[in-house]
């Protein structure tokens, strides 16, 4: 449903982050991409949705190239949580996740009470209501991080992507969040591209995974087939160590990086 | 319901009326006896006033400035009424129109140039009378006055016998032709190089250019205006006075510098003593008659044979200008004025500029 | 359980409390609407005023004064309805430039408009005698120049949009300013420099039906786009990417924004001249008083600087016996306020 | 390896461009300043200035005529070090308030120092009659009274210190301007009335070296401590947590900053009242230019401010016989110019 | 060295956030600060340092109660990192990190070619003297974190307390990160205090962990005692499982968070 065709991208001209991307996400799967610091992840997100423009290769949602989409139709299907930022922004929670609505709601008109219940619902389902009335400049950083993704959620949107939707949050945030994109994904058929810098998480809920490194290389596939300790250990630079263990009736993967690989690699 | 002025019950109205043309071009209608007479925003008028109607009684409200005006000038001498005049509904260029209301004029007599206030006044419906300053006679002070003078005569209804404005334009034109009989022989390289000190404090010399009245005074007295190239007023620095280097020097009484604050180079930062004027001692303030005789006022021909007088002192010594100052007064104000007048007309103080 | 029952009732108590200080503001500018067209220096007794108000609606029998009527009909209600519109006008754009900027200090100035508008009147006064509709036809015009030149300059490069905006709007004001410096400077000082100067220090003393009919239009055109966009001026207060992100076409949104403000104020500053305060500080009162929500903002802003300009020009032409300037009071009088609501919410602003 | 000694190079260049910049930016005031010296609506010759000029330094004989001498030395020579010092008074509390404020439409005028200022000269002019001492004086203690007001405004309440900082400067500084217009409206509009609007309208037409020797200590010292905190001026661009964290103590440097620009902007309004403009863009047109580290634009504003301004004032007293405002030449002479920079650099604000 | 006595606050007066803190910390030791979202943990540092006043309690720095020394003393001997923000600050990584050296630095006067050396040391014994001359606004998120920790170095503090330091960090960068605190510590004799989401983390470098509970419980003490799988479930609603394990010739811990424990708990 949504697929990029040889994606090329720098800031600089002459200096190019990505080259040659190709990928594609099919409905109601997970996509993680990782890489290390710099690597350009963000900017292939941002790229992804148009807020920056491809210098070659496309874009496709639905098979149609993404600048000819209309925005307004274009953000009903696709909603962006760029990464956590600090919030001068002076509303309460409850209006922050109502402008997620806005696609929905006319140019001159302003969110009525179907809006706010969707939002209030949503709000609940991420376990965030009893912040509704709080402004955002006064509630931690985590909260707000959840505050963001009920905020990308209420447009009810086709595809979701996430910029390090985990960071900040604690343990039991994290496993919300992962649960709920992955409940998103299975049940409601919505597509999720999230960024992250745990591939641990990328082997719980991720169908696929695009492991980015600097100098433009890229590998893409089944998660499991790109998460390897070799992949890691040339992409980040550092020897990790995948223990496989069995939990009940689930198998998990732990992932737990031991240390530097080479030194010379930076 | 009484009968004055605005109080007639609406509809009821049927007083007759007449029409005058203002200096707009506008037709007013105007009651036929006039007895209650506002003006607004033209400071010389009321002395006009006083030139055409003999007294200023009819006048119920002046602007401000024109009764601070009057405090030091012969008209507070010779109309002291005009000093109990309203003046509260004006300031500066505004009115306020529910206190000129209330002064229930037959007529308001406003500058005309001014279409703010003409709009304003039209809504009441009080008769407006406009009359224009500087765009009227391209500062021909003679023109400017005889005009007002007529219009005024119009407005207040007086007869043919009874009107003062053409003696007026006689007399000064005879001034005027007498003047420049005498000077139209002198080569242009050889006539009294003058500069008139519009206002000069330690923040600005400002000087009087052409377009201005200083223009006409000096060229009808036969004085070359070194400011020429200025129009209007303006400010300048003590450069350009340097380079014009003028043989006198007039100073108006918009200013409270005198004569001595240049001849004693009293002010700092502009150094005076080496302007030709000043090592001739030739600097002169202006007098004050019925009016400051600057800008427009019945006081025109005085005026000329005063310049005339300064500009050419040899030319013009056959006869005193005290002697034709208390003629005039008493010819067209019909008031016998002492020498301490005369004296005072001719040295008004520092303070004829200031609030009073 | 126990803390969102709580929450309810607080919301409840926050609704009423809400609810009472709207009605409040609502009624403000009605009732001294009615005041002030029974007070003035002119004495009109209050019930003369009814009835002469009725006998537009009724037929009623003529009792006053040839000056009441003019002086309710002519002087005063054209007056009234001018000082509520403009002041209402002036505070809805200055809270829409606050809002696209994101700064306390963007003012229906900001971007040129006023100053364009005010060289406008200039030119026009100093070309043309006593002929005030070309005087608000080209204000208006020059008005829309300062924008426009605005809009160009800000588009010479790409980058912080709003920055650009912000700068172009100061070079293009300043620019006007000294076009006006000029116009006064070669105006003759007898007889238009007056006239300039008066115009441009801002009256509502001059306001006529004709006045209104101009301007109540642009207004009523712009302040409603202003209103209907309150929600979406919410929206820009969030960063570009996360607004473009909710499909708003930011640029579209903040010119609209713009082009209307632009259109109130010029409609403003060529009938009244400069009014200085108003549109800078209502808003800022009013995000005091009702949160940081445009969709408060807006209305709060539009229902108090109606108001305020009307007790000041209340004042203006009954405190003494001569008008005093507009300028003079519109600080005065609101500065004490001000301070009050500063100390008491401090500022509002997040 | 390949990457860091390119970076080298860079470095190297860049240093290279960067010192031939400063050269010029300083170079540019002291030719301007010669050139000044030489023009004139009085004509003296370029060696006869230089001859006068060096007649303070070596024996020579005097072989010039009176004027010149009286041109050249009591005319010339203060009003073009005024103008300079005022240019660059301006300009470097402009750049200071833009950089505590962290907000590009931040002026000397922030504060409400310029209108207190103003204010108190226009009240000498009005109860005093040519004392000039007297109204710069006053003139100083009334901008003293508005920083101390918006000081004791801002601390009606605790909060965002740099909001509740702007809002009470704009709640004095329009304060003040009503009272200037109070002013006005009770001066005598034949005599008070033009010497206030013209004092406050700008001018250096009647610079002396006593107007000098008044404002030259003060703003010397003021400009010398707003360049020594050049590098301090930066932290507060951080965090205010942030700057805290590194032992500053934001308040006290805060209100130091404040206090040495307002000293710098009360003494060039007493002496020569408003000028436009120049403390507003130079700033930017410093930042355009150099870059956004103070330490930079802070000297960069200083020299460009000087520039500036006496060029304005040389042909505010040389293009006509009469003195042309300030006011209309300030925006018009340098509006393409930034125009031109913001279209070159985008602005500069990060 | 460092140690805070009954230290109690809350932003509302009623609603105390922090109730009895007591805790100490040795020269050259580690202690992490772990807890749920909205626990108190930036609360916790900022009432440390002094930037929010303890409504009771105190803290004591070498024995000196902390209100009692002079700023530009403190800040001297203490540096703090707060939680990564978006920079709008126009200046290069070098500009950035040199600021760290203001409290050495006359109010007068400007940074010196000595600590531009200090700063460029710090860079590169963080591995970002490569972004030197780029501007912070246009750096990854990870940089930046970088940039900020090499911001706190460059004092030569006696105590840096960092809030989430490892957040936007990769695998390679949160390892050269943790280990740089590890030989700070050891080496130099520094202690740190930093706030994170991660116990693995914790179990890697800390001494001594501190871990805030909602609802202003805490436990204190050595890292293996308060790290247990009971107390991740008590503080953190969530059933995790802590998989010791040998590589080479260390022991490790990975701590694996299973899944929700009670959904009653919020
Ligand atoms: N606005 C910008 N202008 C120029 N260069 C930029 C800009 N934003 C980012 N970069 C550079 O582009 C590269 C990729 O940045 P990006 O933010 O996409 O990295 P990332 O993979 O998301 O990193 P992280 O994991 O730290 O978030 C970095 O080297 C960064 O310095
Ligand atoms: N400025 C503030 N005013 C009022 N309440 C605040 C403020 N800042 C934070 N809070 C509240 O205090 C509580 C603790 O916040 P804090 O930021 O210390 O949490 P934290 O443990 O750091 O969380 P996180 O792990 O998400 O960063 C939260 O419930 C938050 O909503
Ligand atoms: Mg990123
Ligand atoms: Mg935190």
């Amino acid at each position: 449903m949504f697929r990029v065709q040889n994606g090329v991208f720098g800031y600089e001209r002459e200096d190019r982050i990505l080259n040659g991307i190709d990928f594609s996400l099919a409905e109601g799967k997970i996509l993680t991409i990782l890489g290390p610091n710099g690597a350009g992840k963000t900017t292939l997100l941002k790229c992804m949705v148009g807020l920056l423009k491809w210098q070659d290769g496309r874009s496709l949602l639905e098979d149609r190239p993404v600048p000819q989409i209309p925005a307004a139709e274009f953000w009903k299907k696709v909603s962006y949580v760029p990464q956590a930022k600090n919030f001068a922004v002076p509303y309460s929670v409850r209006e922050m996740v109502v402008m997620g609505r806005a696609p929905y709601i006319g140019v001159f008109s302003v969110p009525g009470k179907m809006d706010y219940e969707i939002a209030t619902e949503t709000m609940a389902s991420l376990g965030i209501l009893h912040l509704q009335n709080k402004q955002c400049s006064r509630i931690s950083g985590g909260e707000l991080q959840l505050a963001l993704i009920a905020r990308a959620l209420v447009a009810g949107p086709k595809l979701v992507i996430l910029d390090e939707p985990e960071s900040h949050l604690d343990f039991r945030n994290q496993l919300l969040v992962l649960e709920k994109l992955q409940w998103v994904a299975t049940e409601k058929g919505i597509s999720c591209v999230i960024n992250t810098h745990y591939p641990e998480n990328a082997f719980r809920i991720s169908d696929r995974t695009l492991m980015l490194g600097r100098g433009k290389r890229y590998v893409f596939g089944e998660t499991r087939e790109v998460i390897t300790e070799e992949n890691l250990r040339e992409f980040f630079g550092v020897r990790v160590r995948i223990l496989p263990f069995r939990e009940g009736e689930r198998d998990f993967n732990t992932i737990f990086p031991v240390e530097l690989a080479n030194t010379a690699f930076l | 319901a009484g009968s004055g002025p605005g109080n007639a019950v609406w509809g009821k109205a049927t007083a007759k009326t007449r029409t005058v043309v203002d200096q707009n071009g506008r037709t007013v209608k105007l009651p036929v006896q006039v007895k209650r007479v506002v003006v607004t925003t033209i400071w010389p008028l009321p002395s006009v006033f006083y030139m055409v109607d003999g007294s200023t009684k009819r006048l119920v409200g002046i602007p401000p400035a024109s009764r601070s005006a009057a405090g030091p000038s012969m008209l507070s001498a010779m109309a002291p009424e005009i000093m109990k005049a309203e003046t509260v509904f004006a300031t500066g260029n505004d009115v306020n129109l529910e206190e000129l209301m209330k002064l229930r004029p037959d007529v308001v007599l406003f500058r005309g140039e001014n279409a703010p206030e003409q709009e304003k006044l039209e809504k009441t419906g009080i008769p407006a009378v406009g009359f224009r300053t500087t765009s009227l006679a391209d500062g021909n002070s003679i023109e400017n006055v005889y005009t007002w003078m007529k219009l005024l005569e119009q407005v207040l209804g007086k007869s043919e016998k009874q009107s003062k404005a053409e003696e007026f334009k006689r007399q000064s034109l005879q001034a005027l032709n007498m003047i420049q009989e005498r000077v139209k022989t002198i080569p242009v390289e050889k006539r009294t190089r003058a500069l008139f000190l519009y206002k000069d404090d330690e923040k600005a010399i400002t000087v009087a250019g052409s377009a201005h009245f200083s223009h006409f005074w000096l060229t009808a007295t036969g004085a070359v205006n070194v400011a020429a190239d200025i129009k209007g007023t303006a400010v300048v620095n003590m450069e350009q006075i340097y380079k014009w280097d003028p043989d006198i020097i007039y100073i108006t009484n918009f200013t409270e510098t005198l004569p001595e604050d240049l001849l004693g180079n009293k002010v700092n930062g502009q150094d005076w003593s080496r302007v030709k004027a000043v090592k001739n001692h030739k600097v002169y303030k202006e007098p004050l008659g019925i009016y400051r005789w600057y800008p427009p006022s019945t006081d025109v021909p005085l005026m000329l044979k005063w310049l005339a007088q300064k500009n050419y002192p040899g030319l013009f010594n056959d006869y005193s200008i005290e002697t034709e100052i208390k003629k005039y007064f008493r010819q067209f104000y019909h008031y016998q004025l002492r020498d301490s007048q005369v004296r005072q007309i001719l040295n008004p103080p520092r303070d004829a500029a200031k609030d009073s | 359980m126990d803390k969102s029952t709580m929450d309810h009732n607080q919301v409840l108590k926050v609704l009423k409390r809400n609810r009472i200080r709207w009605l409040l503001l609502a009624l403000l500018p009605v009732v001294c609407f009615l005041m002030s067209l029974a007070i003035g220096r002119y004495y009109v007794a209050p019930a003369t005023v009814v009835r002469i108000l009725g006998s537009h609606l009724l037929p009623l029998d003529i009792t006053w004064r040839e000056f009441d009527y003019s002086v309710v009909c002519q002087v005063r209600l054209p007056r009234v309805l001018l000082a509520m519109l403009v002041g209402a006008a002036l505070s809805i754009a200055g809270a829409s430039f606050q809002g696209i900027f994101g700064n306390p200090l963007a003012s229906p100035d900001a971007l040129g408009v006023s100053s364009g508008t005010g060289f406008g009147a200039a030119l026009a006064l100093l070309l043309f005698d006593r002929n005030m509709i070309a005087v608000q036809l080209w204000a208006l015009f020059f008005g829309m120049v300062a924008i426009g030149l605005t809009f160009l300059i800000s588009r010479l490069r790409k980058g912080q949009q709003v920055l650009m905006l912000i700068l172009s709007g100061v070079v293009v004001s300043s620019f006007f300013q000294a076009m006006i410096s000029l116009i006064k400077y070669i105006a003759d000082p007898e007889s238009k420099l007056p006239t300039i100067t008066y115009w441009l220090m801002g009256s509502m003393a001059t306001a006529s039906y004709r006045d209104l009919a101009v301007v109540a239009g642009i207004i009523a055109v712009g302040a409603a786009i202003l209103l209907l966009l309150r929600w979406r001026i919410n929206l820009l207060s969030l960063s570009e990417e996360e607004a473009k992100s909710m499909g708003v076409n930011i640029t579209l949104l903040r010119w609209t924004v713009i082009g209307a403000a632009t259109l109130v104020t010029a409609a403003t500053v060529s009938t009244c001249g400069f009014i200085g305060w108003v549109g800078l500080i209502i808003p800022h009162a009013a995000r005091m008083l009702v949160g940081s929500d445009y969709r408060a903002i807006l209305p709060a802003s539009l229902l108090l600087g109606a108001t305020y300009m009307l007790i000041i020009d209340l004042i203006a032409r009954t405190a003494t016996a001569s008008e005093i300037p507009l300028s003079i009071l519109t600080a005065v009088a609101g500065a004490p306020f001000f301070a009050y609501l500063l100390r008491k919410t401090g500022g509002g602003w997040g």
